[in-house]
């Protein structure tokens, strides 16, 4: 294919994702060509590789995120974007967070999983707040007395959080060997009710 | 938030608590029983139950500001320090801490079981609540450094955001609307309503592969001034396409659209479309 | 001022630009900044003429409009954009409908036949819209005065209505019963997919 095709494939598919308002997928990239011109599946790859070099000393670059490829403003400049908008970007509380989280890594999941891993209620607030962002949605129930929906996350989380998929969380962090701590609660509880006898002969 | 409620307990009671900081914001008494590094003002304890995330997250609080391990939770100095925090809470918001009272009941029935002998037996049996305690205060642990890990990273609005040009004038388009077969059938029988086709038998005899036929010969006629006879006819149709096409060719004779011609007997045999004739 | 700090601030604009979805003015750049950084006016002109120069071959484009500057998609590319936002196609006129079903069920017919039956006059848009989109086309033309074309459905026509053959279409006498034939399609018509179903059963 000649070069100076390739480079207007790739200032079209510049201009689709910067109209677009949507991150695209590969097919729905090429389903904007007529069909006597639209370019297989690898070339269309093989020109997003090109725009994302060619996006290199720009503002933007091109990232892959769960519904597709999209044209997002360099991190580094974020620090002069945020002065454009009067709000402050959102934070979310850590009752939410660690919500996300259980629901993320261990989807899917039950507001009575969540609550028995967490200690604590999870306010309804809470949930509503994940669905109307349309970060987490019902996939169905457990077939338990009542019922319980069930949550997992969503594209738009994904998305949201800069991420192709549920590989790209963060590794959650080891939980050690059982038997090792088996063994060694066993070494420390004697050791305590040792300290515990010893301190009371003390007294 | 776990920061502040650091800060707060970090600093000296003794110390006139910072007028800008809402947690210090305290004109009641101190509760001088507590023990100094876990003085929490009073009117600070609702904020105490929102600032940690239930009894694990204030567990781990503990446990983190003695530098334990979670493996070697010393239970007792633990349970002393929770307690008392605990009693303090419930004074004030008794109604909330409903969850952090199950941990403490938790936490106690540890403690007296290390002060008994060790029943081998016996333990096999049960859950050991201490390592079920363990188990879960380091499954807590994971998901809230998960959400701590979430929350670090990269998110539109804040860290990178959607790059959109101004759109360029688009050209209307008009794409074709969509027909269900209902639609069209609907529409035939308005028609048909509206003419009375139904009282004519012709219209009730008459096959649709016979009307589709037609139009096929027609069709070809177009292309050729000429067909012969024969080439109407294909024997893979088998019985039914030819007498289908025999029939069509009939219709198309008697409606005048086609002529048969034959210029000697048992010569070929042709057919030529009268339209295509005349000019 | 150094070449690379040059090309920094025009990243940065640009990243301004495609973050912000208005036109921003070159105080407005500037107000970006802060004071102790903040670029003059000249060099802040220099730099958009240097973002100009460098959307030469990409799919947009800056323009000065009068509220400020902007990033737009090149006009060049309006018609595969354009595809990204296709409204829902209206829908095609009772007097089309009745004209393709009598150039179904009675083809071949001549536009003064559809109106004898119809009663009243054909447009011609109703036949152009229908040759253009290739359900019907003329197969001949009638030996009468004036040898006006005849009309016959098209293979893409069947296509289009999933059908093998016209005589898969419920013969006239059915459709008398059509508040039948209606409840069964309502049943089975979901999707045109599912016709030949309710096909079997009108049979």
């Amino acid at each position: 294919m000649k070069e100076d095709h390739l480079l207007r494939l790739r200032a079209i598919v510049e201009a689709l994702l910067l109209a677009a308002g949507k991150p695209l997928s590969v097919d729905q990239l090429r389903d904007a060509f007529a069909e006597d011109e639209r370019p297989t599946r690898q070339i269309m790859e093989h020109v997003l590789v090109m725009l994302a070099d060619a996006c290199e000393d720009r503002g933007f670059e091109l990232k892959n995120v769960a519904s597709g490829y999209r044209l997002q403003v360099r991190q580094e400049f974020a620090p002069w974007v945020r002065t454009l908008f009067e709000e402050k970007p959102q934070r979310y509380s850590r009752a939410l967070l660690e919500t996300l989280a259980l629901i993320a890594y261990r989807q899917p999941i039950t507001r009575g999983e969540i609550e028995e891993i967490r200690g604590v209620t999870v306010s309804s607030n809470i949930i509503r707040t994940l669905s109307e962002r349309e970060w987490v949605r019902v996939v169905g129930h457990r077939d338990v007395p009542g019922r319980p929906a069930m949550y997992a996350t969503t594209r738009q989380f994904l998305d949201y959080f800069n991420l192709t998929g549920l590989d790209e969380l963060p590794p959650l962090s080891e939980i050690r060997d059982l038997e090792e701590i088996g063994r060694e609660m066993e070494k420390n509880m004697q050791g305590e009710i040792e300290f515990d006898a010893s301190e009371k002969t003390l007294h | 938030m776990t920061d502040e409620i650091t800060e707060v307990s970090g600093s000296e009671p003794e110390q006139p608590a910072e007028p800008d900081n809402p947690l210090a914001l305290v004109s009641g008494k101190p509760l001088v029983d507590l023990p100094k590094d876990l003085y929490i003002p009073p009117d600070a304890l609702a904020v105490f139950l929102e600032t940690f995330e239930g009894p694990l997250d204030l567990l781990l609080y503990l446990i983190r500001r003695q530098n334990m391990d979670i493996l070697d939770i010393d239970v007792s100095e633990i349970t002393r320090q929770y307690m008392d925090y605990i009693s303090a809470v419930e004074a004030m918001r008794f109604e909330l801490a409903a969850e952090y009272l199950v941990m403490a009941a938790t936490l106690a029935e540890i403690k007296s079981r290390m002060l008994l002998p060790r029943q081998e037996a016996e333990d096999d049996e049960e859950v050991d609540p201490r390592a079920e305690l363990i188990r879960r205060l380091q499954q807590y642990e994971r998901y809230k450094q998960a959400a701590e890990d979430i929350d670090d990273l990269p998110r539109m609005d804040r860290d990178t955001f959607y790059g959109s040009a101004a759109l360029p004038q688009l050209p209307s388009s008009q794409p074709y609307p969509d027909v269900a077969m209902r639609e069209l059938l609907l529409a035939m029988q308005g028609v048909l309503q509206r003419a009375d086709l139904f009282t004519s038998h012709h219209v009730e005899k008459e096959k649709l592969s016979t009307r589709e036929r037609m139009s096929q010969i027609l069709s070809l006629l177009q292309g050729d001034r000429y067909l012969t006879f024969e080439s109407l006819f294909s024997p893979e149709e088998g019985r039914l396409g030819v007498v289908v096409s025999f029939l069509a060719t009939l219709e198309l004779v008697k409606e005048s659209l086609i002529e048969i011609v034959q210029a000697d007997v048992f010569a070929p045999i042709h057919i030529r479309a009268r339209a295509n004739a005349s000019d």
